[in-house]
């Protein structure tokens, strides 16, 4: 390891470098509850970072979920609600419809979008509503400690798939985006992740592009983040991220799936 | 006759919301109360209102949490069964302290049931069907036009104290018409202003988040004393009764909603039959009249509660009396309405038993 | 001198290593130290940063913040309104 | 005054809209009214009926269990309600479709041919009228005109010209009632 | 030792009801109960149960009232949240008569609440959560032992009286580790076939359904009779309790679960500190012990109800006591659970106030 | 109309004359009580005959929904439970999970299926559970009245869209068989009918399939059959069965949608 | 003598027409009268029956029987067991 | 004999197993037992603590605000905690993070180097048996082959290798608490 070198900006450095990144206003200034290496916060802060850079932190109004996320409301610096466990497009439905020109967005976990969740984001986007969803997918149920979700992947060991999940036992991974994505009133549809500056530049752009159809009433919006969960894992951040790549995107490959003709 | 109409209680619901200045109406159509979403797909919406047909009770009850966290008043109704599909909603809603109205258009039960008249939702209603502590304001119409009537009341309550509030009628109020006439909605003026509502976070203002969780217990602790003690103001202030015939009363029959208009009627038979009966009608399920019964039990002969189940707001109203007087019971279940002669008959029964008592005691 | 810099808010750091993975530069490593959350954390160790950002991008924590060398300051200079007739403006780039 | 009137029958004779038609003209008399139908299972068909009360005064309960009059418009609604005349009271029939005519001596039979005289009239959908003719004629509960006022308020314009067909059949249900039972 | 095992209550309960000849567990992760489902998920599929992880609360619910109405031994478990979601089903499986077992251990609410231990959910559980008419027998442990054993009484009782049980636990009692002794599973001899269960029709017998539906308001009344009869047999034959130190008592707490544990230790300092205080834990929480309450209320010379919500089994309480006792209620609320101390200063408190009184008096 | 002739047969066509088709034992005494014309009941007779053909009615368990058809038991001479509204698969799923050896099917309506039921629906069919599901396609609400239900077409005017369905209000008439049909857990997914005897042949084909599948473990089977609702529609039953040819024909199309390989 | 006849219980039927449309032969039709249920039913009114069956098949109230005429009879004449060694059996076809 | 302890420290280190380990071989010596952890919120992190209580007779409530001995493994948890501790009753901490040691007078005060000597002992994961065995020295609530015992039942088998460097941590820390308190 070579030596330390000095951490702050000498005198010389502040005059001659300028800032071109920092955590984005939008974030209070609490820390992240998340476990070490955890993407649900470079997706709340990306997802911050848009709203910074839109100009609209005062007309956005995010719903949280129950789930690891269900504490968003602590960091992103907006007006939130936090619904009830799966009901987060339904909560946002409700808002956007009274509150038609806001930009509303719902955060959902996979257990809760995918699971609990399912009638009430399929008729979300089925009736089009004029919302962006985004869906953070990491395969387990992070909050409550690592039970398998239904986007779980088959032979994955979870602490209610002891021996790794089964067809049998729980039928396959559940496709959910895909589905989303047949539906007329959904207007883009993509898959992401963060594991790397590159994937996180393009969530940021599909955050963007999200925000934009939303303003010109487009319909649904939905962005899944292909993400990790290190603790539910049992795997270090940088394990998490490996296995994220070889195992989560051969099921879950990322690209746009739907674009607004 | 001026606003004058003729009307179910359903519609007459659905024209007081609209009166009312209601934003939104979310729901799912269940016998005996779909007539509130048709009135208001069609009238609430020609009017401006948001009306959503929801894909069920459960997402129904979760767009009022997101209507009203957004500040705007908004309302939902269904039946006996949706109603429990949104008890978790209901306690979240609570929690969170969002006015808003909940209708339920009580039909016999348990399970899928009839469609009929039914009061068998007393408990779930008054005692909180979600889990937790919490309470709702619960109103009782017992007419058509108290259908209308209370939904201003309902609003109103409900913004001033950010709580739900349940308006509980049986099937039939829902179904039978009666003249009913539309006073002018003047917002009451202790109706505050929603500055907690999430509208968009303004530069000069923090953040607003409406949320039910809280981590650590001591701060749960704090919420819950803090809704325990706003519980407490409210049933200082805000219980509504009604008194029939009570000043030289020996007996007191009490019930709400149909099972009370019922019940007036037998009050007016059996005075004329000569036993000096009373009615005390509860319009605020909670909070409950107790006060009242309290202060007039010791000088009763006897209680006759009548409901429209198997013996429901009984125990309130034993609580109430404690047993300073003897408390009974006449219940038709299932979606049976009783008739005035039932309750006459069981009346009767009691007054004579006693009668014999107090010979045999002699 | 480098072409950039990030400085770390150490206590936030999780000592994740995202970051350290991140950078092409292998600038990054964690400290020997723990902060008072029990992590070792992110520092800088080579003098070689570009502010390329990638670190920053992928923490999970907000914990950097990245410098890059000045570009060319875009502030104008003068402002010149209700032009009525063809004017000439020269600048003179040496305010340094 | 008050009267307590129950009319029943098949699903599709209308006994529940002659039963709004009464409260709605008992409102336009300043009447306090109430009209509670029993409503069925939630699918179609089987039989209907609905109490209507037209009172002067606040009307306590909508539920009674013995009427002033009863309407039956079919063999099992006469049954059924039969017993539910209170002494002295009023049973309307349809005699048309009746097959085993009621047998009580204590109350007033008023058989009316309802099903022949709106076949006379060229439309069954008036039958209910002919037999609300017939109670107005007999109770005078409300009148006749306040029944054609509720009948053009509560139709929708576009069938407004079956309006004079049914103020016929009202009148017609008003003569019928007024000549001696024909059993 | 044999079978005796250091155990969280959760899995104490889970392997319980593997040895009770479960065969199917229908389920929804929260926390502080998700080792039901894990636990079961491990060694109950290893042993040949069907364990099945539900999308939802509401299709767990309906999963165990589809496994009951096919003749198997099924259950649920879930945590406040989870459990108000299926008051619904719970409504239709008491109409339906399916005998099943529900798991509710209590986190503090309302709302998302907190996870720690709660009894906010006791009106929920014995007053119907749900709608219309019904009961539940509701048990409540108060220690990993009885987490174990009230589940082989808990699935006897329910085929017995062809109803749903509920075990009540506060969620300590699921995730403290106590020891806990498995004794052989014997089914009560009571136990009734199932020959109403739809397993598919039989030439020699006619076509099995299971329904709440009952479209005649009449037959909807039967059915409510029948299951109010039922009722009162499981009143009369099914209270369960326990009393300590009651037989010299002038004072008597009242409370379960882990309130009851706690008020145990109070009992003991309070006699040190020479107050003659007796426990009353009740078991059943459904049906309620009030005879036993009532026939020794007018000895003592007050009630301490202590609860871990705001004041909920303190109606029962009083409705048993009606007045022959003052009634006081001692309670923490949003997951907070009150420590021994506590409970010994609320009742010093009323006997010193009832000594100060009784002073005045003179 | 010409003159009738004799109803019943002469003791010569008594002799000549074999019966070919007659109410199935399958079926009970009981009247059925839907609208003149409703296809409930079609769907229900041939349903029955199939049960009695492949003779398995002491190994067939039906759950009925909450909807017109709440009663199929008083009809169907089987073993039945009759479900919450919108939970039929979820009963059927524990059933057939605990007799697994038994011939398990849930007979649902569009808003038992696809409204309220919509979560039950996917994951039942996401974990392949070896049942056939019966899907009633009459896009309304017909027990509580007439309701708009998530199937109802564009345009249709109905007690809660009396000014006709619109994409703003209420989206799109959702494609609920189409997405079940993506589920891998899914065998076999068809559209049919029963406006015609070639449709209900058809149909009683697709039934036969159905078990037959579910005999071989191949995981869900998926029967919409596309309806009428007489009454909800405000026709006579020959008008809708017209109505249904050409208005429900072009957005929900019968044929098969998935076979197994 | 037509190939076919229906019979109807008449007292189920409910005159929704379906079986009317459904006829190839046009033999059926709605009687004037009315059963208990106050429907006109409907009833065969040609002699002109094939049996095919379409009636029956989208009656949705199972109110219709379908008889033919009866196909040359497959019941077995006779029944020949423990064949150990080759026979031949000849059918007299003339039994009417 | 009832003896109620309370531990606390940070998420990893140790005290829920260090107490249900106590708690197990209490079992194991036919005691009464009662190991109540203080369980987070549903996410990762922060502090953590249990009560055990071995007792002989039937136990009342595993909730108790006093304790015989508490267990203090960081600074907040010995702040928090100090004054749980009954007058007379052990306070057992790591001396070795804590920057504020203990200052009442009214019980007895025993800082074990517990993180020093887990240094020592080349596996930091072990400081909590340090502090379990520096519990049994001072209190014999239950004896040490009881605590080995529970430990070889309760650890899954491929761990058993560790067993032994578990009950050198135990015996060292039994030997620490035996020296006179080094405060
Ligand atoms: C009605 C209800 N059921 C269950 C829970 C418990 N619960 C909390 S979060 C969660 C799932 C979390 O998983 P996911 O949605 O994938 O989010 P993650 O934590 O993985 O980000 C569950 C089941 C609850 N709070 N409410
Ligand atoms: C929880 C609940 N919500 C609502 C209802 C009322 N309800 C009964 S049937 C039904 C919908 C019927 O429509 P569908 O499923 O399409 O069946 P159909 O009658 O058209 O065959 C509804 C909303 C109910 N019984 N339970
Ligand atoms: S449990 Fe998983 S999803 Fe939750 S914060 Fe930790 S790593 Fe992230
Ligand atoms: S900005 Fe780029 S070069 Fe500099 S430390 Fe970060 S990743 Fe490395
Ligand atoms: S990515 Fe962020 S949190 Fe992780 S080690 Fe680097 S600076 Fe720390
Ligand atoms: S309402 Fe519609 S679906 Fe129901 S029975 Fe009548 S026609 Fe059939
Ligand atoms: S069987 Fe064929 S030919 Fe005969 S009546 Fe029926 S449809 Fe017509
Ligand atoms: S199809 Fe059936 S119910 Fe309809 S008219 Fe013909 S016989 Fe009658
Ligand atoms: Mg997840
Ligand atoms: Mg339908």
């Amino acid at each position: 390891m070579s030596p330390e070198i000095t951490q702050d900006l000498t005198a010389e450095e502040q005059e001659q470098l300028e800032c071109v990144y920092a955590k984005p206003e939008t974030l209070t200034e609490t820390r992240f509850h998340y476990c070490p290496g955890c993407g649900h916060s470079v997706v709340h802060r990306v997802l911050m970072e848009v709203v910074e850079e839109l100009d609209i932190q005062d007309k956005t109004i995010g719903i949280a979920p129950v789930g690891c996320s269900v504490f968003a409301y602590h960091y992103m610096n907006i007006d939130m609600q936090g619904a009830a466990h799966g009901r987060a497009s339904a909560v946002a439905t409700a808002v956007k419809r009274l509150l038609p020109d806001r930009y509303v967005f719902a955060y959902q976990g996979d257990g809760d979008l995918a699971a609990i969740g399912t009638a009430e984001t399929i008729h979300t986007c089925n009736r089009g509503e004029n919302i962006m969803i985004v869906f953070i997918n990491n395969a387990i149920y992070g909050m409550t400690g690592g039970q398998m979700a239904p986007t779980t992947l088959l032979g994955m060991k979870t602490s209610t798939s002891p021996t790794g999940r089964t067809v049998e036992t729980a039928g396959f991974p559940i496709m959910i985006t895909n589905m989303i994505a047949m539906l007329p009133g959904v207007a883009y549809v993509t898959r992401q992740s963060v594991e790397t500056p590159n994937a996180v530049r393009q969530l940021k752009k599909a955050f963007t592009k999200g925000f934009q159809y939303q303003k010109e009433h487009k319909g649904t919006c939905f962005i899944e983040v292909v993400s990790n969960c290190p603790s539910g894992w049992k795997m270090t951040p940088l394990q998490a991220n490996k296995w994220l790549v070889e195992n989560m995107f051969p099921v879950y490959p990322p690209g746009d799936i739907k674009v607004p003709a | 006759m001026g606003d004058t109409r003729l009307m179910k209680g359903n519609e007459a619901l659905a024209e007081a919301a609209i009166r009312a200045g209601c934003q939104g109406y979310f729901g799912y159509p269940i016998t005996p109360q779909s007539e509130i979403l048709e009135y208001l797909a069609d009238e609430g919406r020609k009017r401006g209102m948001i009306v959503l047909q929801a894909e069920s009770e459960v997402a129904s009850i979760n767009m009022v949490y997101g209507g009203a966290g957004a500040g705007a008043r908004v309302m939902t109704s269904s039946s006996s069964p949706g109603i429990s599909l949104m008890q978790e909603g209901i306690s979240y809603i609570a929690c969170a302290e969002l006015p808003c109205l909940i209708v339920n258009v009580n039909r016999g039960g348990p399970g899928l049931g009839t469609i009929q008249p039914s009061q068998g939702d007393y408990f779930q209603s008054v005692k909180g069907g979600g889990h937790g502590d919490y309470r709702l304001i619960v109103l009782a119409p017992s007419s058509v036009q108290e259908m209308a009537d209370f939904v201003y009341d309902a609003f109103d309550l409900a913004d001033k104290y950010r709580t739900p509030v349940l308006i509980l009628a049986d099937g039939a109020l829902g179904q039978m018409m009666e003249k009913v006439e539309f006073r002018e909605y003047i917002p009451a003026d202790h109706v505050p202003p929603k500055p907690w509502a999430t509208t968009g976070k303004l530069k000069e203002r923090a953040r607003n988040f409406v949320t039910s969780l809280h981590m650590q217990p001591e701060q749960m602790e704090e919420v819950n004393k803090h809704l325990q003690a706003k519980y407490r103001t409210i049933a200082e202030h805000e219980v509504r009764y009604e008194l029939v015939a009570a000043d030289d009363a020996e007996y007191m029959i009490v019930a709400y909603g149909l099972a009370a208009r019922v019940s007036h009627r037998a009050v007016q038979l059996a005075r004329a039959e000569g036993i000096r009966v009373g009615l005390l009608r509860p319009i605020t399920l909670w909070p409950y009249p107790s006060a009242v019964l309290q202060s007039i039990a010791s000088r009763l002969q006897g209680v006759l509660v009548v409901e429209m189940n198997a013996g429901q707001m009984v125990e309130d109203v034993r609580l109430a009396v404690e047993g300073r007087a003897p408390v009974h019971f006449y219940g038709r279940m299932g979606g049976v309405i009783p008739g005035p002669d039932e309750v006459v008959r069981a009346l009767r029964a009691i007054v004579h038993n006693e009668v014999a008592q107090a010979a045999e005691a002699h | 001198m480098a072409k950039g810099k990030v400085t770390f808010d150490i206590e936030t750091c999780k000592g994740c290593e995202l970051c350290i993975e991140a950078c092409p530069q292998l600038s990054l490593a964690l400290s020997s130290k723990i902060n008072a959350q029990g992590y070792h954390y992110a520092v800088l160790i080579k003098d070689n940063c570009t502010g390329c950002v990638n670190c920053a991008l992928v923490c999970p924590d907000a914990v950097i913040t990245v410098y890059r060398q000045k570009k060319k300051s875009k502030t104008p200079v003068a402002r010149i309104t209700n032009v009525t007739q063809n004017i000439t403006v020269t600048i003179d780039d040496e305010r340094k | 005054m008050t009267h307590e009137l129950l009319a029943a029958g098949f699903g599709g004779q209308g006994v529940l809209s002659m039963g709004a038609t009464l409260a709605y003209a008992g409102m336009i008399e300043q009447k306090e009214i109430t009209w509670m139908p029993s409503y069925g299972p939630e699918m179609r068909g089987g039989t209907a009926n609905c109490i209507v009360i037209v009172s002067d005064e606040r009307i306590s309960s909508p539920i009674v269990t013995v009427f002033d009059t009863v309407i039956a418009l079919n063999q099992p609604s006469l049954e059924k309600f039969e017993k539910a005349v209170r002494p002295g009271g009023l049973l309307i029939y349809d005699s048309t479709s009746t097959l085993t005519p009621p047998t009580r001596t204590d109350i007033q039979l008023v058989p009316i041919p309802a099903g022949d005289e709106a076949l006379k009239l060229k439309n069954t959908k008036v039958l209910n009228m002919i037999v609300l003719g017939a109670f107005l004629d007999r109770t005078h509960v409300v009148n006749v005109d306040s029944v054609m006022k509720a009948l053009r308020k509560a139709l929708p314009e576009r069938y407004h010209n079956l309006l004079p067909l049914n103020e016929q059949a009202l009148r017609r249900g008003m003569e019928l009632a007024g000549q001696p039972a024909m059993v």
